[in-house]
């Protein structure tokens, strides 16, 4: 199968959707005639022209609630955020207009908004731009959050988010855009709300999402070659919904999980996992529930530790040894 | 503290000595306005009729809030009627309507029943929001009215996108967007305004001018040289004073910003002078501190826009003093039977408070049935 | 002793403060000649003036921005949020500028900062005014976040976060400002940190911060009254810093808890608590850890449906009853 | 889109057809003014020297980059360092400086070392920001530096906050925030302007205006009548237009924004027209498809400040042809050791990563050692 990068197969997912639906346009800073900060929506403003792919000024506020008024009224804005660390200037729209408005309207109006972008720290940008604020965002009941860790999933999530008839949020990865996987041709959609199976063990279940997944597929690699020890890694991918029924079967046939997440820790979705874990499958685990997380500070800008601030395979194999 | 220059002409009913009812300004040009010239007496009767709607309504509402009937907030909109009703007199159809939390009176002009709404306030399932949002939040998208919205200028952005959405699907029409004066210092406004102007957007910004936030002044919350609404101008956004008690200015105003969003694609912002007779919220404690009695004495006596409207057409000769009191007495009806209406009406269920959370829950599309989507 | 009220305490450490510092001073919609919209900061305008109680106007990112950068200039602004809701559209300057500045910038700056306002639900103001943003902002390394449930806890809480020099965000409650309790009429301080045993018990732990402590401590009453069990109730009073110990202390005893607090489930602070617990006292655990949060969806408005939406004595009793 | 009336003053560079180097509009009246003609000799070849230290700076610090030596962003300062220059060159002891992400320039005149820069971007713990803040992030409180902020006009309200302590502590002194002419369009901007006007602080917000933010233009992103500072006059705030190549008249412009700081605690408005040689960042692929190159190279042609100050110096007899190049090789030498500096400089210590995120615990007080500070 071709292998094409986790940017391209985002970028084919907004191309399939642009021509599927009329309504759907593409919004946010640099996506039109720049091709996009981080080049997702290369040549789309080429091939699709101004009315579907709008650039905008630096006002998040503003046209991510833009996005949200314009969604209640029949479009599906695909609003890109640069990062999702600038979700914070447009919190209030995002958490109150996203979040709250089919709600209070009685389930009268709905908003099938999608807002994606990149939402990772480990490229040195400093603590302003590295924020990941699933974990805060999925706290928000009427919202939807996925969390893409490979190409394939990637476009199968994207295409289903935006189709979807409620907010959706789309948290990537600049540390994966430039990465390959097999993605068929055809078309496909990938439901929210399945995880998948990215590697099977029967010792200890790795359970992560985004590039965390990454990480838990070589600290597998780490844990059979140097300790015999063979890792299931379930991709959660969506985290609202979330998986549950993944989780418990996983945690059934290895009666053990470590969960790494790329979040800081306090209120980190591997805290609601862990949660969720020892309520629902207590007499199951063999040891406590693992968590392996960013280190607990702002993101430090210096590379190199940049690098070991997010959890890196030794430190999940280590959380794995500590529990085996 | 503030260097601001004000205008006599916003200010101006406030600095008056004059002791007898004041009119408008310039009332002869607004009411000869195209726009009021086509209005029939009937016109002119239904909006007198609809200023009594909205005070009613909101009267009853009052007590029953002092009853403990209801939760939350209360934000009266008695004095401003002639602003909802002024400017939603020259609305099209295909036009949308959005605004901020005292917006009881635009709620009840834009079609929705005054059952819904007091079954609203009093939380019931038959609500215009099911009981779910109570006075700050009324929705009737289905007749183009898109809330009530509680995060001051929160709905700024939202009604650029209903404008946004208009223009792209290529319908007519466009949003009315309202706000109040303390508003208009929330940088959400601010981004909305450059948006509107950049992209030639629909949108009519109306600023309700009653000279207070909460307790604090005009003067002590903005910063401004001649108005607020002059402000669009470093956007190059056309912009107006209204004086609020002239229901004909208002109107006229009005329909101009329409006409050059209709036409032009071009938005506007309109700041309305107008003034509210009761607290911030009926909780407010303080409601007499910031403001002396004398002023809202003043206000009451000789601004009072319905009494004002109610002279005007007697004047005028288009209606009686006996039609008047029969409008009157029809929207106590009306006001009555919606009490009655909301104290019959059951509450939400239990289980309702997870329904209209997700849209693919409710319609359990398959969508709805993966994965989890409630945790507790 | 005498008894005052939450709201009352809280304005006794204000001035209290005020008069103690000179660069103390209060910043916030409302809070000066209108005396608060929840009277809080009653009397302090008439007492201490213009320069130290400052009206806004309805500006919230730009005063709680000018807090962070008058406070990195020495002075020790409190600022109040007429709600924590309202934190929304500040967000930005709370998270990266409060949160991260003193970090990004080696360490040379401090930002000695108070925001403080009710954080709650409860009281019918609908969705958009009842968030209870602790758990998402206790995610951020370098601020701290109180939650005191009582007078004598609000008035010594706040006086230790106005003196401490690091971002301090106290999260109020306006179902408690009219409730009174004893507060002894000499000064005192209450270190942050330092969770208080309300109640105590040795047949399981209700461990809950805010309101939830009250709802926790009727809870026991009924447990005990109907049901012989006997609650230990455990205030956390700071969120972050969090007294880990005091929580591993009463599970020592009980090995049996219930969380209880008001957040939404996904990701609340009870989500984290139950993570440590399972992690660090997995084998003195009789049963899973159960949470009691707020029905996961946005506040409802309908008054007698919001009080059931919110933690109830009843439900945590049904809980416990479960898990022992 | 837009309806920009541009003024020919701030964009009449770009529009010239003139092949000759464009001296600044009102030559005379700028270096004639006071502050100006108090210059001697020896200031005007240390502002030259400045611009060397800024560009070299930066041009081997591109090196650096482009080799791998250095992470996250590089947003290059070169072509507008005239603008640092000529602001902080009037600048006072007791006035602070808080800017963008954008601010090499400002950072390097307001003391701090090359060295301690450079190692900042090499992630050095021997950096202004022990290696914790990057490009974006470079700060010197004990130098009245403020920063060095990531995200767009977040430090616009923080500037605010500065003047308000110094203006509240009885202190001397102002505020000069920069920000840039995509900046203007945040909320946070707006709401900074009015509290600076509503309470007479003394701060200045000095937009770079560079006519891009990233690809976008100022007429794509920005809808004004005659200029972005002119919004200002919405909050009763006195602005000013300023070419930003003639150093003399950036100066006259700061010098009478700084003065009304002082005298009259008001705030400024300033707009300086510049122009930015590289992409947005280092890695902006695009930096050459939102411009022509020949736009580019015009500008380094014919309106390069530097080369611009410098011909100023020679023509006014101040400085020899010597004497500039003696400033550069002064400025390259700096360079080379700060280079020598960082890299020989140990980076943080894994343990650094949990230090300096709060007070308490990096002193060590009581309250740093009670509960639970850190989680994992
Ligand atoms: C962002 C935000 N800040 C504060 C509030 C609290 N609040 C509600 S209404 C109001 C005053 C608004 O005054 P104005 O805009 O003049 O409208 P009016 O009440 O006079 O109609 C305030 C401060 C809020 N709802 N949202
Ligand atoms: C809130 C926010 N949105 C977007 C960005 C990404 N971004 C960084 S700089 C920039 C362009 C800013 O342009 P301008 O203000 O003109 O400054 P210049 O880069 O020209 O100096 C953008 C979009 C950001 N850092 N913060
Ligand atoms: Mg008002
Ligand atoms: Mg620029």
């Amino acid at each position: 199968m071709r292998r094409i990068t986790y940017r391209k197969a985002l970028n084919e997912a907004l191309a399939e959707e642009i021509e599927r639906d009329e309504n759907v346009v593409i919004i946010g800073e640099e996506v039109a005639q720049y091709n996009g900060a981080y080049k997702v929506t290369e040549g789309l403003w080429a091939r699709f022209g101004d009315k579907r792919v709008v650039d905008t000024p630096i006002s998040e506020a503003a046209f991510v609630g833009l996005g949200v008024g314009a969604s209640m009224l029949g479009l599906r804005p695909v609003v890109e955020l640069m990062f999702w660390s600038f979700a914070y200037v447009a919190y209030d729209q995002i958490v109150n207009n996203a979040g709250c408005i089919r709600y209070m309207s009685g389930g009268s109006i709905h908003v099938p908004l999608v807002i994606r972008g990149p939402a990772n720290a480990g490229t040195n940008v400093g603590a302003t731009h590295s924020h990941t604020p699933e974990n805060s965002l999925a706290n928000v009941p009427g919202v939807k959050v996925v969390c893409p860790a490979t190409a394939y999933d990637a476009k199968g999530l994207l295409k289903t988010a935006i189709r979807d008839n409620d907010p959706v949020f789309v948290m990537e990865n600049t540390l994966l855009y430039g990465e390959s996987w097999e993605v068929p041709e055809e078309e496909y959609l990938i439901p929210l709300g399945v995880a998948e199976v990215k590697r099977e063990g029967a010792d200890v279940s790795l359970i992560a999402h985004g590039r965390a997944v990454i990480t838990s597929l070589k600290a597998a690699e780490l844990l059979a070659a140097n300790h015999g020890i063979h890792a299931e890694v379930l991709d959660l991918r969506s985290i609202r919904p979330l998986d549950e029924e993944a989780i418990l079967r996983t945690l059934a046939k290895t009666h053990r999980a470590v969960l790494v997440d790329e979040n800081k820790p306090f209120c980190g979705v591997s805290a609601q996992i862990a949660s969720i874990i020892q309520e629902k499958a207590f007499d199951e685990l063999d040891a406590p529930v693992g968590r392996v997380c960013s280190l607990d500070a702002p993101a430090i800008y210096s590379p190199p530790l940049e690098r070991i601030q997010l959890p890196t395979p030794e430190r999940v194999v280590e959380k794995v040894l500590q529990i085996t | 503290m503030g260097r601001n220059q004000k205008t006599s002409r916003l200010n101006r009913f406030v600095t008056t000595t004059n002791n007898t009812l004041v009119g408008p300004a310039t009332p002869a040009r607004s009411a000869d306005a195209e726009i009021n010239q086509q209005l029939t007496a009937a016109d002119k009767l239904e909006m007198l009729g609809d200023m009594f709607r909205i005070r009613r309504f909101e009267q009853t509402a009052l007590q029953y809030y002092q009853a403990g009937q209801m939760g939350g907030f209360l934000h009266l909109y008695i004095g401003q009627e002639s602003v909802a009703v002024g400017t939603l007199s020259v609305r099209g159809d295909d036009d949308h309507v959005i605004g901020g939390y005292r917006t009881h009176g635009q709620a009840l002009l834009m079609g929705l029943s005054m059952k819904e709404c007091m079954a609203e306030l009093f939380g019931k399932s038959t609500g215009c929001s099911k009981g779910k949002g109570g006075s700050m939040h009324f929705f009737a998208p289905d007749k183009n009215y898109w809330g009530g919205h509680g995060i001051v200028a929160g709905q700024a952005p939202l009604g650029l996108g209903l404008a946004y959405a208009l223009k792209y699907r290529g319908l007519k029409g466009c949003c009315l967007c309202y706000l109040g004066d303390g508003a208009v210092n929330q940088g959400a406004y601010h981004e909305s305004l450059n948006l509107a102007s950049l992209w030639d957007l629909p949108v009519i910004y109306i600023i309700e001018n009653n000279r207070y936030s909460m307790g604090t002044s005009q003067e002590r919350s903005s910063a401004y040289r001649t108005s607020l609404a002059a402000r669009a101008e470093g956007y190059n956004i056309e912009w107006d004073m209204i004086n609020g008690e002239d229901v004909y200015e208002v109107r006229a105003g009005t329909w101009k910003a329409i006409e050059r969003a209709r036409r032009e694609s071009r938005p506007s912002v309109l700041e309305i002078s107008t003034y509210r007779y009761y607290g911030h919220s009926v909780a407010d404690a303080n409601a007499k501190k910031y403001r002396t009695p004398e002023e809202i004495e003043k206000y009451r006596q000789l601004h009072d826009p319905l009494r004002l409207w109610q002279r005007t057409l007697l004047e005028e000769g288009v209606a009686t003093e006996a039609q008047a009191a029969e409008l009157d007495a029809a929207a106590r009806k009306e006001v009555a039977e919606a009490v009655k209406f909301a104290q019959e009406s059951p509450l939400p269920a239990e289980a309702d408070i997870l329904a209209d959370v997700y849209y693919e829950v409710d319609r359990q599309t398959v969508a709805g049935r993966t994965g989890r989507h409630f945790f507790n």
